[in-house]
């Protein structure tokens, strides 16, 4: 059996590839399992779920580090579990409770751990491409070779703040990634209501940043294009912008009915597409790694995934009391 | 008038009766025709909560959807509206304003005044607020302090079916830039609305409940936290007037300050914060001009100087509730009435 | 002597020539007119000068309708007088006048007239973008076949603004231009400091519509890049981006060092590139017009600029009453 | 301390000395090095009205110009201060925040207390407010009620050069995102400043004038037309406290009710817009927090619900001035004093 896969010449370790399949399945899981437990109605708010496109937050957070920093969306569980957020904490949050990641202040859009470079899911579209030139910048100031990923969706490469820090970052030749999350809809509105049938990635050329489009389905399309983007960002090579081209499973937020989707579009990319189903193959046929470690790891992440729920629902409320703390550092 | 529809069956029916009566009326924003790729689909969604929904079929041409560019198409709405439209732009989350503020508060609301008067910028942003349905921070604030603050723009803040209709219809008829507050929890209110068009002027607050010993103002969904105080505290032996002003800006000072002359005591409730709010702006306008009146402090009572917190306990101890109301009515009416 | 020129194979007849000279020979004097005026302390406020870049608000506006629409930005007078404002009610608003086209309450930030399709000078740099949309807009809900131009300057074209209006404009296919003055500075900024040595126009290609880049100091180079553009957007065939490289004479602001200058620029530029100059040696050269022609309009703009800055001086002020009208059209 | 030097000259000071201090101290915004391109030149611009200059030559790496884009880089200022800089970021002028101010308020504001309290988003956004300088209704409003209404934000509005320093030092070692308002016309005023580094604590209130008649609570320029008004008070025998509390947010509200308690009269004058502003806001505190003593009506003092016109006689009518003030202390305090 060999021991490692080789992408664009490079060596992908066997322990490497469990590693990705593990973040993968455990967004899937994370995301499955929200969708039927959202149906039951004791989960408070939005849920915007990631299910479909989780090859694009393993693939990125596979080439950074952990003081690496990224920014995300209203669609943020994939980034944030990728990221390294504790995903007990984060079932936690979403269920508002004391333990969550964020004491049940934040929920499903707001869900951010800074100690392992996790600047927040955003509930503005958009919210996110600034954030990662500061971070940027203070690599820069500072002399570190750290490097901040944003992702942004085809609907929020439309809002001005994406545009200008693409210029932003350019200007500065900041180490930053732009990743365009094209998943076919903002909200209900497809790409041809909100942009002129020309790939986002194709934005970067008037800025000055390479742009480049990949297969979001693809882990291993979207991790080489990452690690190139990433590498050269450390290296002192300024911003580049990479725009994934994927379909999501759900409807824009649980409860969406979809009846702007095409029928059987779902089906089919699941069928055809999905990106637990093309690495196990590539992987498994490569002869790597074996079905049934694969099996194991699904193993344990639904374990740790029915922990998970059902902590976040034993856990204590936040006490009215917290209402008031966390404004301010001092006052 | 015994027909009873929901406060967003009140707005989408105006919107469609000033669409037909008015081919300039347009209706634009974020998935407001919703899914258009769906071929004069009647499930096209309509905007995210539906309040839309059933207007881009029968005018397909004007309600566009947009992209997430909020400066460009409120924008839009000021340029359409110099140039002979009566737009009706959806921002979808009051929240979202930061990304296009200035189109509204130094553009529309300005060309008047700057070019000489010599300007009509007959436009309405529609736009949801409050909190109560555990969205967070970024979708939950109420934010009509930051509008009423802007000379120019007039601010309107329904209550009620009844209102939300007559208050939109007079806000799209209107020559002024309108920001309509839709709050997300009164979407299911119902209550009873003529089918024929109406309006209800700016600046004519609404008696809610008459009363003599204390007055509370209310705005939106406070309102009925105000109403159902007014019931408990009625029961005690208390009668308080309460007035809703339907609209921040203008403000109908006169009903206002006419009541605290009779009633001598005030309180006010809103749902926005407490620092340069609206409870701030009426109790100001009462103590300044109302002054001699005023038998007792004034009371506010608001949601505390912190963002929407999440979880639904924090949420529900953030919203001002009746029982917050009744105390703070009871701690200066109580006295007398012992 | 001929009585047209030939620009792509089109004829601009002698009286049309006479009259864009007259445009901007107007502009010219207006502003070199306000910069000695500026300098003896009498004019309030802040006052940006247009000088050096009139041929681009004469080779657009040359093309529009009274019924078309621009919106301009801060250094907005020499768009409004090529719009067809009226020069004496422009230099009275410079001096806040109650005679002045805003009635003194706008001043040279704010100079703008409805009536003529002057949707205003503007202090927000990307004010305008969003505007033009909604005139485009109004054009196309009414079948009308108006035409909407903003101006912008290479530093606006950074702001969000104008970025996500190209876009918007782009996806509903509106009739409307957006010209990029390139000056070479954004107050005492160039562009290689904001952005990355690529051609604002380039930016177009992202978002589907065609940008080039023209020109600024040849009328007739403008003119004919317009003249495309609007006739495009006019037939339905949706908007463009054209960027103008040019020179502007004076600072940012008048009361400018200029610190940031290279030496002797503006004086080459004056001497080598001045578009009255080089619209004067085409003209003339070609045997269409007069020099004599050209100096007759010389003299009776320059009396028109006499007049308008004495009857300014002498105009009454607003009374403080007027403080309080025009906010609403009703309240 | 008798070194004297302008308000613009004590804020670059205090620039230099915490740059000086903390390498994690960067500068950036428009203009704010200016004219980069002319190699380590002392002319380079440094801002607009040069309040920055001198900064890059010095630290060239961490003073930087921006492309005009506000969002961009204000935001950038919130994800540097998450990732351990201090970045003080110029927004030229405050009324540009309209197109950046969702980075401000929904962003920096929000991260500490949505994120359960793991974020600290140190950064400083100074920004130009106020009339005075005939730059018309773009360049020249007043705003900070809209930060003041926002939790997780602190508003500055320093009044003098000793104050402008010690403040923005304050700001700039202080751990919260804070906004610092810079009055234009107070640039060149001159005042007493020590030359080492020193920091004035956010939320106490300076005793501009001690008076024993009517308090008069201002901000920022109105500071001085308040002390010019108490001046000219005080030879008619009206004793005026003109407290001023240099910061909205957090606002020492026990000095100005001790105040109240004392004096029993409230005049506030502000330059900030009368709805939902600074003016109502302190009326509304002293209201409800010290309604027992007061002994007259309360009095604002502020510019009229319109934009700021360009005339130079409109916009002298529009600012309130000395005249003015004194003219509002009369109407409460003259009667007691007969
Ligand atoms: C500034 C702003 N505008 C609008 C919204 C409402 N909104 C939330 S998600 C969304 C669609 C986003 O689409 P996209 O960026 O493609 O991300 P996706 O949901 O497809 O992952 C919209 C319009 C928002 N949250 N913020
Ligand atoms: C939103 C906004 N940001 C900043 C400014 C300040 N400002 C006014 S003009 C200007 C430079 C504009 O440069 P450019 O667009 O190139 O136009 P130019 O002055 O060269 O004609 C700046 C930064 C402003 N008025 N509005
Ligand atoms: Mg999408
Ligand atoms: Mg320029």
């Amino acid at each position: 059996m060999r021991t490692d896969l080789h992408v664009s010449g490079r060596a992908l370790a066997k322990e490497d590839l469990l590693r990705h399949y593990r973040v993968m399945r455990t967004i899937r899981e994370f995301e499955e399992r929200l969708h039927l437990e959202f149906a039951t109605g004791e989960i408070p708010g939005f849920v915007h779920l990631y299910a479909g496109e989780e090859a694009i937050a393993a693939g990125f957070c596979a080439n950074l580090r952990d003081d690496d920093y990224i920014a995300s969306t209203h669609r943020g569980h994939g980034h944030a579990i990728a990221k390294g957020c504790d995903v007990k904490g984060m079932m936690a949050e979403i269920y508002g409770k004391a333990t969550g990641i964020c004491h049940g202040k934040g929920g499903s859009m707001h869900i951010a751990d800074l100690a392992v470079g996790m600047l927040g899911a955003n509930g503005i579209v958009g919210g996110g491409p600034p954030l990662v030139c500061g971070v940027g910048l203070k690599a820069r100031v500072t002399g570190t070779d750290q490097v901040a990923v944003s992702f942004t969706g085809d609907g929020g490469s439309n809002q001005g703040t994406f545009l200008e820090s693409l210029n932003l970052a350019a200007v500065w030749r900041l180490p930053v990634v732009f990743v365009v999350e094209n998943n076919g809809y903002a909200e209900s509105t497809a790409p041809r209501f909100h942009q002129s049938g020309i790939d986002v990635a194709k934005r970067a050329d008037g800025f000055g940043l390479p742009g480049v489009v990949v297969d979001g389905h693809d882990f291993f399309a979207v991790y080489e294009a990452a690690r190139e983007a990433i590498e050269r960002a450390r290296a002192g090579g300024g911003p580049s912008l990479i725009e994934c081209k994927v379909l999501r499973y759900y409807g824009h937020f649980e409860g969406d009915q979809q009846s702007y989707r095409e029928p059987g579009e779902v089906e089919n990319a699941r069928a055809t597409k999905d990106c637990l189903l093309l690495f196990e193959r590539s992987t498994v046929n490569a002869g790597i790694v074996g079905e049934d470690e694969l099996r194991a790891i699904d193993k344990q992440v639904l374990a740790l995934i029915d922990e998970a729920v059902a902590e976040a629902k034993q856990a204590p409320d936040p006490v009215p009391a917290d209402l008031l703390t966390d404004v301010y550092v001092s006052y | 008038m015994a027909r009873t529809i929901s406060y967003q069956q009140a707005i989408n029916e105006a919107l469609a009766q000033e669409m037909r009566r008015d081919p300039a009326v347009v209706v634009f924003g974020e998935d407001v025709a919703g899914g258009m790729g769906t071929e004069q689909d009647k499930d096209a969604w309509g905007g995210v909560l539906g309040v839309t929904k059933g207007l881009w079929p029968e005018f397909p041409d004007r309600v566009l959807d947009t992209p997430i560019s909020e400066s460009a198409y409120i924008g839009a709405a000021a340029g359409a509206a110099s140039a002979g439209l009566r737009p009706v732009a959806e921002l979808m989350f009051v929240d979202f304003m930061g990304v296009c503020f200035d189109q509204i508060f130094n553009q529309a609301a300005k060309f008047k005044y700057m070019f000489g008067g010599k300007a009509k910028t007959p436009m309405v942003i529609r736009t949801m607020y409050g909190a109560g349905i555990r969205a967070a921070s970024q979708h939950s604030q109420t934010l009509y302090p930051l509008f009423t603050h802007i000379p120019g723009l007039k601010v309107v803040v329904p209550a009620t079916p009844y209102d939300a209709k007559g208050l939109l219809i007079q806000a799209i008829r209107d020559d002024d830039p309108v920001i309509f507050f839709e709050h997300k929890v009164l979407y299911t209110l119902q209550g009873e609305v003529p089918e024929e068009a109406y309006t209800i002027p700016f600046g004519e607050a609404e008696i809610v409940r008459e009363g003599d010993d204390v007055t509370i103002v209310a705005l939106g969904r406070m309102v009925h936290m105000a109403a159902q105080a007014a019931d408990t505290l009625a029961a005690e032996g208390v009668g308080c007037e309460v007035i809703d002003p339907r609209t921040t800006s203008p403000l109908d000072e006169e009903t206002i300050l006419e009541s605290v002359e009779r009633t001598g005591r005030l309180v006010v409730v809103d749902e926005s914060g407490p620092r340069c709010g609206m409870a701030a702006d009426i109790a100001s306008l009462v103590a300044t001009r109302a002054f001699g009146a005023l038998r007792a402090p004034i009371r506010t009572v608001t949601p505390p100087h912190t963002p929407v917190p999440f979880s639904p306990v924090l949420e529900d101890a953030y919203v001002p509730g009746a029982a917050r109301v009744a105390e703070a009515v009871r701690s200066i009416a109580v006295k007398e009435s012992v």
